[in-house]
């Protein structure tokens, strides 16, 4: 099970999920119409590190993070 | 030096804490940003998010960073509200010499701008509202949104 | 705000006056710099010399660039001996954005290292020795001097 | 009479001199021995305004200054 978690300004509960990389949890997401608009902008981040391609695999127990687009100070 | 914490930053004490910290470490050069709330658009104040796992790692990158010039990075912010003229972030650098702590201190607020993982909310009529126009997507993003 | 005193300046304090002077001032972004004396080469301080009138006028001409940006300056600094690990010298920039602040600080340090009249001497063995590799002449020197 | 100031490092006291412009004062300065070394890296104030011409007039009551190398901080 992989716990996917949606950070800041996105109004949405963890998801835990059966998936085994990132394509399949992009599939997943697109059909939320609610998280469209965010999906285009935000980062992602496996078990706390930034990743940038969908081909990264996914094991049991990974953290999925989804980061808006940010404005600290 | 990462410190995080409820509410506004006392900004002077802060100052010199760092200062006090660092006062027999030899620094020739040390410089401070400090971010304050300002009114406008009629807020009555910004109120924060922070995802700190993720700002560690990112704090101890520049850290590292620094370290190979011989300096020393120091940040502080705020977490949930900071009313108007509150200040919300301090960032500094102590260095050997004044260019190395005059360039890291640029490259290290922009990059926070552009990289922390903080969300910045405007306090308005009572409400909380995303600063979505003033914020940027992290470098990468985008990866699950639908191929254009 | 131009601030001159015999001897090391109190850096929490001054930074906490300027704090205060601008805090309601609406600024977003507070920067400065402080230099420290380092021991090195076996120095026991530095001491200062100031040509006070000049440097008045150096001075008012970076505030009113400042001015012209929505910015303020403010500036301090030593005469006479200041010893290891105390500090000499603090600059800050008040600005209501951060691009400002930071491109301010580091031009305004520059050129004050390459134009304000003060002149530096190290203190080593009960000598006051003027510090001429670290000087540097001022722009439109060398007039006088034998033509080439 | 022009008053010419050393200042900073230039262990040298004022002078008070009948001359009409820079040129003059580069004249009897360069006499000086002591002084040659400093005049190559000296800038030149007028009444407390840096001036870079040697055509520049002096008048009756006139303030120079003679401004070694600077370091502040």
């Amino acid at each position: 099970m992989v716990r996917v978690e949606f950070l800041g300004p996105i109004q949405k509960d963890a998801l835990a999920l059966e998936i085994t990389n990132l394509n399949e949890l992009a599939t997943i997401l697109q059909k939320d119409e609610a998280l469209k608009e965010w999906l285009a902008t935000c980062a992602v981040a496996v078990n706390d590190t930034i990743v940038t391609s969908l081909e990264y695999e996914l094991k049991d127990g990974d953290k999925v993070s989804l980061l808006p687009p940010v404005c600290g100070g | 030096m990462l410190y995080l914490q409820d509410g506004s930053l006392d900004v002077p004490k802060i100052l010199k804490e760092w200062h006090e910290e660092e006062a027999t470490s030899n620094y020739g050069a040390f410089i401070s940003f400090v971010g304050t709330v300002r009114s406008e658009d009629g807020i009555d104040g910004l109120s924060f998010d922070i995802y700190e796992p993720i700002l560690q790692s990112w704090f101890a990158l520049w850290q590292q960073k620094a370290k190979e010039r011989g300096a020393v990075i120091k940040m502080a912010h705020s977490r949930g509200d900071v009313m108007l003229h509150a200040s919300s972030y301090i960032a500094a650098v102590f260095s050997p010499k004044r260019r190395v702590a005059l360039e890291f201190i640029d490259a290290f607020v922009e990059d926070f701008k552009a990289s922390a993982p903080i969300w910045k909310y405007d306090l308005k009529d009572g409400k909380r509202v995303y600063a979505k126009e003033r914020s940027t997507a992290i470098n990468g993003s985008g990866i699950l949104g639908e191929k254009q």
